[in-house]
């Protein structure tokens, strides 16, 4: 593993740098750190940024470029028979890559001996025969031309490696020679590294941009392929969810509206059972319970939201269910008949919402603690109640943080599936019976993702087009929470 | 010094409004309050002076049970306010604190507007039958803090966003908006202009007439011209308690007449 | 300021002169308030205590069955040549468990054990033993002619006798258990051949097929689990917090950040399937990183987990107070100090609960494992080595469960139970170290 | 990247116990490791098998139904085109009740088509369902709720209940002339016998069977459709209803008299074989007599054993990829 | 009035340390400190003084650019700081903060441990080579802060347990003990008693051998005992800016006369 080793060689210059960096410091300025601009840590920190930075950037943007160029020169290698009908030259390539890497896992077997890499006139069933034998994937019979171009492939990376360790290392010398050359007491070593520290700072926020590029294109291009199939119209303003299996084409009803009304109502139930308790029992664990109970009392509600959603699941489907339909239901407790069966928009709500408790009481029980004492004493000193002092003066100080907390939950709650299919059915259902079965997207997203139909149909890529619609909206209403919380922000202190 | 003369006022009741007997408060080990006796007087204003941490501001948050906040507090003895002890189980701390209000020692605003931090008292407990009642709470209430001017024009500003004097003197108005009986300041007037600071003073000497005001004061100045009684604590202990008059021309404790004749100010 | 300096009235007589002990209308109405709103918030607590109780006893009285099992215990003597004859055979382990059954027959008929039965019986009671037979032999050749003491695992109807689950009145025939074969069984267990042991396997093991769920284990998922929270912990929470820093103390306030810290909120509603898609596409067909594994597991979960965290830590930071900033900025500190130094401390206890739950969450998560191939039926065994644990194929707990829960044979769905007792005792575990930091760093200022 | 060990699988969750059984088998029959069976569907195993040649794509693919043409060029079109077929044997689609609850023993298509459509024949006339007792339209039914717990639209059983039980129910009770009297075309006529009531008598199951039995437990009334083999595991809380007079048992299944079954499948990628280690050699063991023979552990557990597997085994031992 | 004598000391030297041209704060829409130029001197102590909410805090953050941390906040026209302009965009404030420091109207002391709070600035800015030297240092800067007493026994009390005035004089410590070349320091003597007062006062004077002081007071006869330079703030105008002798005796300016002498302190 030469790349291993390269990295390790990095790391150990780095580490050396460190040190250097710092003593040269520390020896310019006569041993008293004090005529420093920055403590000598900063000074250390420095060099060692110096030298990782440049080489582990250099790594990475050669691993990725070198196979580019490598596969444009290779790729312009191969004849244009090679490329047989109904293929692509993409395959082919596919092919070449699969073959290069089999040859030099062969070759390290001892499968194929070295110079097979070089020879340009190995026949090509043998070689074949000995990928094989060796346990590469090989597809068929390898020509001469694919053979060539993989002994290219590999010719070529092979050059490039050593290419790159060297300029990696080069890299990481004069690092190593700019860092420590800097470090003179004079030198602004903390900002320097701050600085770094903040790039650093700034990547971990882009991994969050990047993750959200990655599911839109991961789900826009057959987002496109199904409108493609199935018209716009009927699925954002269709009032029927029907999509009928055996895919005849046209049979299939894929209205999203009565999807995003199930959504929309089961969380919002959710929500109704969550926010209050859990932020009750914030309020409670943080401003009545003693010290023990909270730190009982908080990790077990936290246990709530690692139960399996299977259990919530099978909690709403056998006992949630049958008891709200021998209250609500034909004949049950209070005579009405308003629920017909167990599945229920009310059951998946009040079960998901149990689930969801500590998303709302443990988060928004840290922020109220956090409010300080001082706005309390303030209340109280006037003749407040605790009550009066927690819903007019704390609550409004931690608001941020609770409403922080409540859009975790109603994310949670739009994303769970489980309790959705087992305690409120499959059945997509517009209605505003809450005690009626209905289903959300992020159910029917799963179910159509892994169903049983053709992957090809709008039956099983209407599931891209319903991720895609659910991020639109919640993207609308993330938009209206941080209006709402910059509009009744509370600034303490 | 002749500044320092004390103004004879009548005290025109005697009646007693506080009493603390035996009081001994402890901050985990730390015993800050030792066997305070003390007779507060209705419609007088009293003065606790002392040097800085010797417990003025804990014996003040004891009259309106401020301590009960503090988890490492511990409070023993007994305080009456009109006769009723304050710490028995059957008193509602937060009736005593609408009656016994209080100004803390650091400012300390709510994250609200100037208005609705006048309005916050007199809206929980009721005083204001409609809106056009509040406003005038609030303006009155401003006016008396002597902060009316500087912020009328912007009530809708967080308190948060006042200078440090001002948000003193905007929670000295928060807590006269309650009309409380009883008027706990610490240290009302540390952060003031001395021109506020006489507009301060003068309320206190106005609210004297009607209720009992107990301040918190490091200036000889302000508790000779203020107050009718004065306390002198030190190092938790309540060494002298008198007439102001007598306090500041012949301290009885020899700690007292060092403290006060040490001074600078 | 006329109406400043008039001291007015005292506006409520009553109040004035009331007694501390006797209350005002008001004050009873707003005492009542209070009692009501610490009622409600006790109220709170224990509707979630109340839930977790109900949940934690049907989880432990379904679950609890699943750590023991009925083995039969038994010397068995297998031959050279059954060894080699058996060997022989494209379906190996059936062969054994014929052989053993047979000798299962003789070593009964020898010792009279009194209960009609057939070898057929015998085969229907008996689970599937040819695997742990084969191996045995296959590891000790040398044990082949003497009798080696067995203790395998009884048919799962056979268990469910035992545990109460099947019973004798209204059983029903089939073939898979007949009413005769129960009192072969009441026999068996007389003679002490078949008995309940402690189910060592369940906590060690790995899955089994669908018709052998006395070889479930729940053991090697476990590892799975194990390794993809190491990933998730080790970049979910550093690089959560790293995102909340800057967005919350260092980025200018503008369109763009808002945009991020939307978009932030936003991939928390994401459906942990969408994740799912994600990466299957990111790093098993664009970074090939080997399928089933937990590395890609971790991976995927941590994106998904990222948003958890940011949100609690962001609104903790946003708790801290400003004057603890202005005073680590005026001594001369520079904001990255004053963050690292003071701000986070402070926000600690918020970004444990963030990952707490945050981990919580990935922990039971199965949907985006489905599509990098976490779910279903992988049997590998313990990976052999560290790196491996990452990279060799593995299933997770919640995946276990699912699919257990999903299978015909009741006995899994004890063992599904089982599985979310376990997976409830690795959370409390992960837990406990995040929650004891936590109180470490709760303070009031 | 290094060649990967193990054979990767994906697919149908209905074949995934059998799929489950086998692999265990074969890990400790052979010295191969064990195959890892993925589930997630039918329709994202075949995706992912026919997303590419390599290691990063599976090499099996099970499914609950024959590889549609338009996936078979989906696969083209990635280059994945040499597609071994092999059925593994049959499904059979039951309705079970609890085994306490009411008497449902007997069925027909139309009972079905009765209980569930939106418009059944009344007298003569083309109108909405009426019905909430089973004894309504056929007196010897129980006189119960009608409630019934079909697979979902996500299932391939929904296409054979479909098909097989409510096209055919639709002929039989004369709706389907009525319709086309009405003036449907045929193919509207045929869609509409496929639709089922929405009044919640008809609750769609996207989950497993377990789903369904738990389902049941909680209904006393409820009927559900089962796959044979999970019926036959749990014949202790289900009792089994016959489908126009045919009990369903693997023998009436294999001869074809039970009238609602369905094959199962799964797919080789062609180009994996003798790459991916042990890959021929578990197909073969697959349809082993031993294994998927009448008297095989798949059999045992309830998969309906292919009359015709001597052929499906001739064809994998030649590699004989489809068209 | 006979303390309010101005006690005349040599201004060793004149060389200006931070010279302000036309600065101009705006928080928002409220213009809050109107084109203020003046020049504060090396080795002296500059007291602000003026009626509460009339900019001097504002003005103070401006010397060390506290200000930025307050989003609304903005400041315009020039502060040199010995000739460099610290709002010049090379400048890192964290250096300046360093020059400067600063002790805050409201006491801020962490939420650590005493210790912790004054070793703070020392460990990083790196002023103390081992433990034994922070030691000292710590021990040091309580001493000058007048506290070390009171907290010698409890240095791993947390800071926010201490009084008022015990604050003050912790954060007082604080910012003396990473020896910043100016001190700002906003009403230091507010919560303090007149020993605790005159002890800082001490501090002052010896803190300005080697360094400039800039002191905000509401008590004119601080500001005369302490100060040199003299500036008198209104309304967010640097209505008169000189010796101190001179402010309080012969004013030029009505309005700093008709402050100074409608005083009451
Ligand atoms: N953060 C802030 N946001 C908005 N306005 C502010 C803010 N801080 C101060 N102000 C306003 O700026 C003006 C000057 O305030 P500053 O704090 O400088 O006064 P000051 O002279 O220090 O008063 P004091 O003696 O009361 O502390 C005041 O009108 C005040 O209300
Ligand atoms: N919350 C607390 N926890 C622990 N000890 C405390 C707390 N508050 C005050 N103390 C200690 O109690 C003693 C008395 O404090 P107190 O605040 O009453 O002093 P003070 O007289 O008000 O002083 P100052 O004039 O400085 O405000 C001091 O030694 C202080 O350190
Ligand atoms: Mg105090
Ligand atoms: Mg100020």
């Amino acid at each position: 593993m030469p790349l291993l080793w390269l990295i390790v060689a990095v790391l150990v210059v780095s580490g050396a740098g460190y040190v250097l960096g710092r003593s040269r410091a520390v020896a310019q300025a006569g041993g008293d750190t004090r005529a420093l601009h920055s403590l000598p840590f900063y000074y250390g920190a420095n060099v060692f940024l110096k030298i990782v930075v440049p080489a582990f950037g250099l790594l990475i943007l050669w691993l990725l470029i070198q196979p580019l160029v490598v596969d444009r020169v290779v790729s312009g290698t191969i004849p244009a028979d090679e490329v047989r009908e109904g293929s692509s030259i993409g395959l082919v390539m596919a092919e070449v890559t699969r073959t290069a890497k089999g040859m030099t896992n062969a070759v390290a077997e001892g499968a194929l001996s070295a110079d097979a890499l070089r020879d340009g006139s190995m026949d090509p069933e043998e070689v074949t025969q000995a990928l094989k034998d060796a346990g590469q994937v090989v597809t068929s019979t390898l020509t001469a031309p694919i053979i060539e171009a993989a002994q290219l492939r590999n010719r070529m990376s092979a050059t490039g490696s050593v290419i790159m360790s060297v300029v990696v290392m080069l890299a990481a010398l004069a690092g190593l020679v700019w860092g420590v050359r800097e470090s003179a007491p004079a030198f602004r070593a903390r900002n320097v590294v701050e600085q770094g520290i903040r790039v650093m700072l700034i990547g971990a926020a882009s991994i969050a941009v990047l993750t959200t590029i990655g599911i839109v294109l991961s789900l826009v291009f057959n987002t496109v392929e199904f409108f493609r199939l199935y018209p716009a119209s009927q699925f954002f303003f269709g009032l029927e969810w029907a999509p009928s299996f055996s895919g005849r084409g046209g049979a299939s009803d894929l209205g999203v509206l009565p999807l995003l009304w199930g959504t929309l109502y089961i969380s919002l139930v959710a929500l109704a059972v969550a926010v209050p308790i859990g932020l009750f029992a914030a309020v409670y664990l943080s401003e009545y319970a003693s010290p023990r109970m909270r730190a009982v009392a908080k990790p077990l509600l936290e246990v709530l939201a690692g139960i399996p959603t299977i259990v919530y699941g099978l909690f709403a489907l056998l006992t949630v269910g049958p008891l709200l339909v021998s209250v609500f239901g034909d004949g049950g407790m209070l005579g009405v008949s308003w629920q017909g069966g167990g599945r229920a928009v009310m059951t998946a709500g009040i079960v998901m919402g149990i689930m969801l408790i500590p998303f709302v009481s443990s988060l928004s029980d840290d922020i109220i603690n956090a409010v300080p004492q001082a706005m309390r004493d303030g209340s109280y000193g006037l003749g407040a109640t605790r009550s009066e002092t927690i819903k007019q003066v704390v609550l409004p100080a931690a608001l941020p943080g609770i409403v922080g907390a409540i859009l975790l939950a109603a994310s949670r709650a739009i994303g769970e599936t489980m309790i959705v299919v087992l305690g409120a059915g499959a059945a997509a259902r517009l209605s505003l019976n809450p005690f009626e079965a209905m289903t959300t997207v992020t159910a029917k997203i799963v179910s159509q993702l892994t169903g049983d139909s053709d992957f090809a149909s709008p039956e099983a890529l209407v599931a891209f087009a319903l991720g895609m619609t659910l991020f639109v909206l919640t993207l609308g209403l993330n938009v209206l929470a941080l209006y709402i919380v910059r509009k009744y922000r509370e600034q303490y202190d | 010094m002749n500044d320092m003369r004390v103004i004879e006022r009548d005290v025109d009741v005697t009646e007693t409004k506080i009493s603390a007997r035996g009081v001994q408060v402890y901050y985990a080990d730390n015993h800050a309050i030792k066997d305070v006796n003390v007779d507060i007087e209705d419609k007088t204003v009293t003065a606790f002076i002392g040097p800085s941490g010797c417990g003025k501001s804990t014996f003040l948050r004891c009259l309106n049970r401020m301590n009960d906040t503090i988890d490492i507090c511990r409070v023993e003895g007994e305080i009456r306010l009109d006769g009723e002890d304050i710490y028995d189980p059957a008193v509602d701390p937060v009736q005593l604190r609408a009656k016994v209000g209080m100004v803390f020692q650091k400012p300390n605003p709510f994250p609200k507007s100037i208005y609705d931090n006048i309005a916050y008292g007199p809206r929980i407990h009721g005083l204001a039958r409609n809106r056009a009642e509040l406003d005038e709470i609030v303006e009155r209430s401003l006016r008396r803090g002597a902060i009316w001017d500087e912020v009328k024009d912007r009530l809708d500003a967080p308190g948060t966003s006042l200078s440090g004097g001002q948000q003193q003197r905007l929670c000295i108005a928060r807590a006269v908006a309650t009309e409380p009986e009883v008027l706990l300041m610490d240290e009302p007037c540390s952060a003031l202009d001395p021109i506020a600071t006489s507009q301060v003073e003068e309320l206190i000497d106005e609210l004297r007439a009607n209720y009992s005001v107990v301040i918190v004061t490091h200036s000889m100045q302000q508790a000779a011209r203020v107050s009718q009684k004065t306390a002198f604590f030190h190092l938790g202990n309540l060494v002298e308690y008198g007439e102001t008059g007598k306090i500041f021309t012949k301290p009885e404790d020899s700690r007292t007449e060092s403290y006060i004749t040490g001074r600078i100010g | 300021m006329t109406d400043a300096t008039s001291i007015p009235a005292a506006p409520e007589d009553g109040r004035r002169k009331s007694s501390l002990r006797t209350l005002d209308a008001r004050t009873r109405r707003r005492n009542a308030a209070e009692k009501r709103f610490r009622f409600y918030g006790l109220a709170a607590i224990l509707v979630g205590l109340f839930f977790l109780v109900v949940l934690g006893v049907t989880i432990v009285r379904s679950g609890l069955p699943a750590f023991t099992q009925t083995v039969v215990s038994i010397d068995f003597t297998l031959s050279e040549e059954d060894y080699a004859k058996a060997e022989g055979q494209l379906f190996k382990t059936k062969a054994y468990e014929q052989i053993f059954n047979a000798a299962l027959v003789t070593s009964l008929e020898e010792r009279g054990v009194e209960a009609e039965f057939d070898a057929k019986a015998i085969n229907r009671i008996m689970g599937k033993p040819g695997a742990t037979i084969r191996e045995h032999f296959r590891a000790n050749e040398g044990d082949l002619g003497t009798p080696v003491q067995f203790e395998l695992s009884a048919a799962s109807r056979v268990d469910g006798y035992f545990k109460g689950r099947v019973t004798r009145d209204g059983f029903v025939d089939s073939r898979f258990l007949q009413a005769s074969d129960l009192d072969l069984v009441d026999a068996l267990a007389e003679a002490g051949i078949i008995r309940q042991a402690f189910n060592w396997n369940f906590i060690t093991g790995a899955d089994s097929g669908v018709d052998n769920p006395g070889g479930a284990g729940i053991g090697a998922s476990v590892v799975g689990s194990f390794f993809m929270m190491l990933v998730v912990l080790f970049l979910s929470l550093p690089i959560g917090v790293a995102a909340s820093i800057y967005l919350e103390e260092f980025a200018p306030q503008n369109r763009f950040t808002d945009l991020i810290e939307v978009n932030i909120s936003n991939l928390a509603a994401v459906p942990s399937i969408v994740f799912g898609i994600l990466g299957l596409a990111v790093f098993i067909q664009f970074m090939h990183l080997p399928q089933s594994a937990p590395l890609v597991g971790g991976l995927v979960l941590t994106l998904m987990t990222l948003p958890t965290i940011i949100i609690s830590t962001r609104a903790s930071l946003k708790a801290v107070p400003p004057s603890i900033r202005d005073a680590a900025l005026g001594l001369g500190a520079s904001k990255m100090q004053s963050v690292l130094h003071h701000v986070l401390p402070l926000a600690m206890p918020g970004i444990l609960t963030g990952t707490i739950i945050g981990l919580a969450q990935a922990l039971g998560e199965t949907a985006p494992l489905l599509l990098i191939g976490m779910v279903g039926f992988v049997a590998r065994g313990y990976p052999d080595g560290f790196i491996a644990g990452f990279t060799e194929p593995n299933s997770a707990m919640p995946a276990q469960i699912y699919t257990w829960a999903a299978r015909a044979d009741v006995g899994f769905y004890e063992k599904a139970w089982g599985g979310i007792i376990v997976l409830l005792l690795f959370l409390l575990t992960m837990n406990i170290i995040a929650i004891i930091l936590r109180r470490r760093f709760e303070r009031r200022w | 990247a290094t060649a990967r060990e193990q054979i990767q699988i994906a697919g149908s969750s209905t074949v995934l116990p059998y799929a489950s059984i086998v692999a265990e088998a074969f890990g400790d029959n052979t010295d191969f490791p064990t195959p890892v069976v993925e589930s997630g569907g039918s329709s994202a195993g075949l995706k992912r098998f026919c997303q590419g040649v390599g290691t990063e794509h599976t090499d099996i693919a099970n499914s609950s139904r024959k590889i549609r043409e338009k996936e078979i060029a989906a696969c083209a079109a990635n280059g994945v085109t040499d597609i071994i077929e092999v059925r593994i044997g049959y499904d059979g689609i039951v309705f079970a009740s609890q085994i306490d609850g009411p008497a449902y023993t007997a069925f027909t298509q139309s009972d079905i088509f009765n209980a569930l459509a939106p418009k059944v024949m009344v007298d003569g006339a083309l109108v909405d369902n009426p019905y909430t007792k089973w004894s309504e339209f056929n007196a010897d039914l129980p006189d119960a709720e009608i409630l019934a717990f079909i697979p979902g639209t996500k299932h391939g059983t929904r296409e054979v209940f479909e098909e097989k039980v409510l096209a055919t129910g639709c002929e039989a009770t004369g709706a389907f002339e009525a319709m086309m009297a009405a003036g449907m075309s045929e193919d509207e006529a045929e869609d509409a016998c496929l639709e089922v009531r929405t009044d919640g008598r008809s609750v769609d199951i996207d989950g497993d069977y377990t789903e369904t039995l738990a389902s049941i437990d909680a209904n006393a009334n409820g009927v559900g459709v089962f796959g044979l083999a999970f019926y036959e595991n749990n014949t202790d809380k289900l009792k089994v209803a016959t489908m126009a007079g045919v009990e369903p048992t693997t023998e009436t299944i294999a001869s074809g008299d039970y009238p609602v079954s369905r094959p199962l499948f799964f797919y080789i990628k062609k180009a994996h074989i003798g790459v991916i280690p042990g890959l021929k050699l578990f197909a073969q063991f697959f349809v082993a007599d031993e294994l998927a023979g009448p008297d095989g552990p798949l059999a045992q557990y309830g998969l309906v054993s292919d009359p015709e597997l001597a052929a499906t085994q001739e064809a994998v031992a030649n590699e004989e990829t489809m068209n």
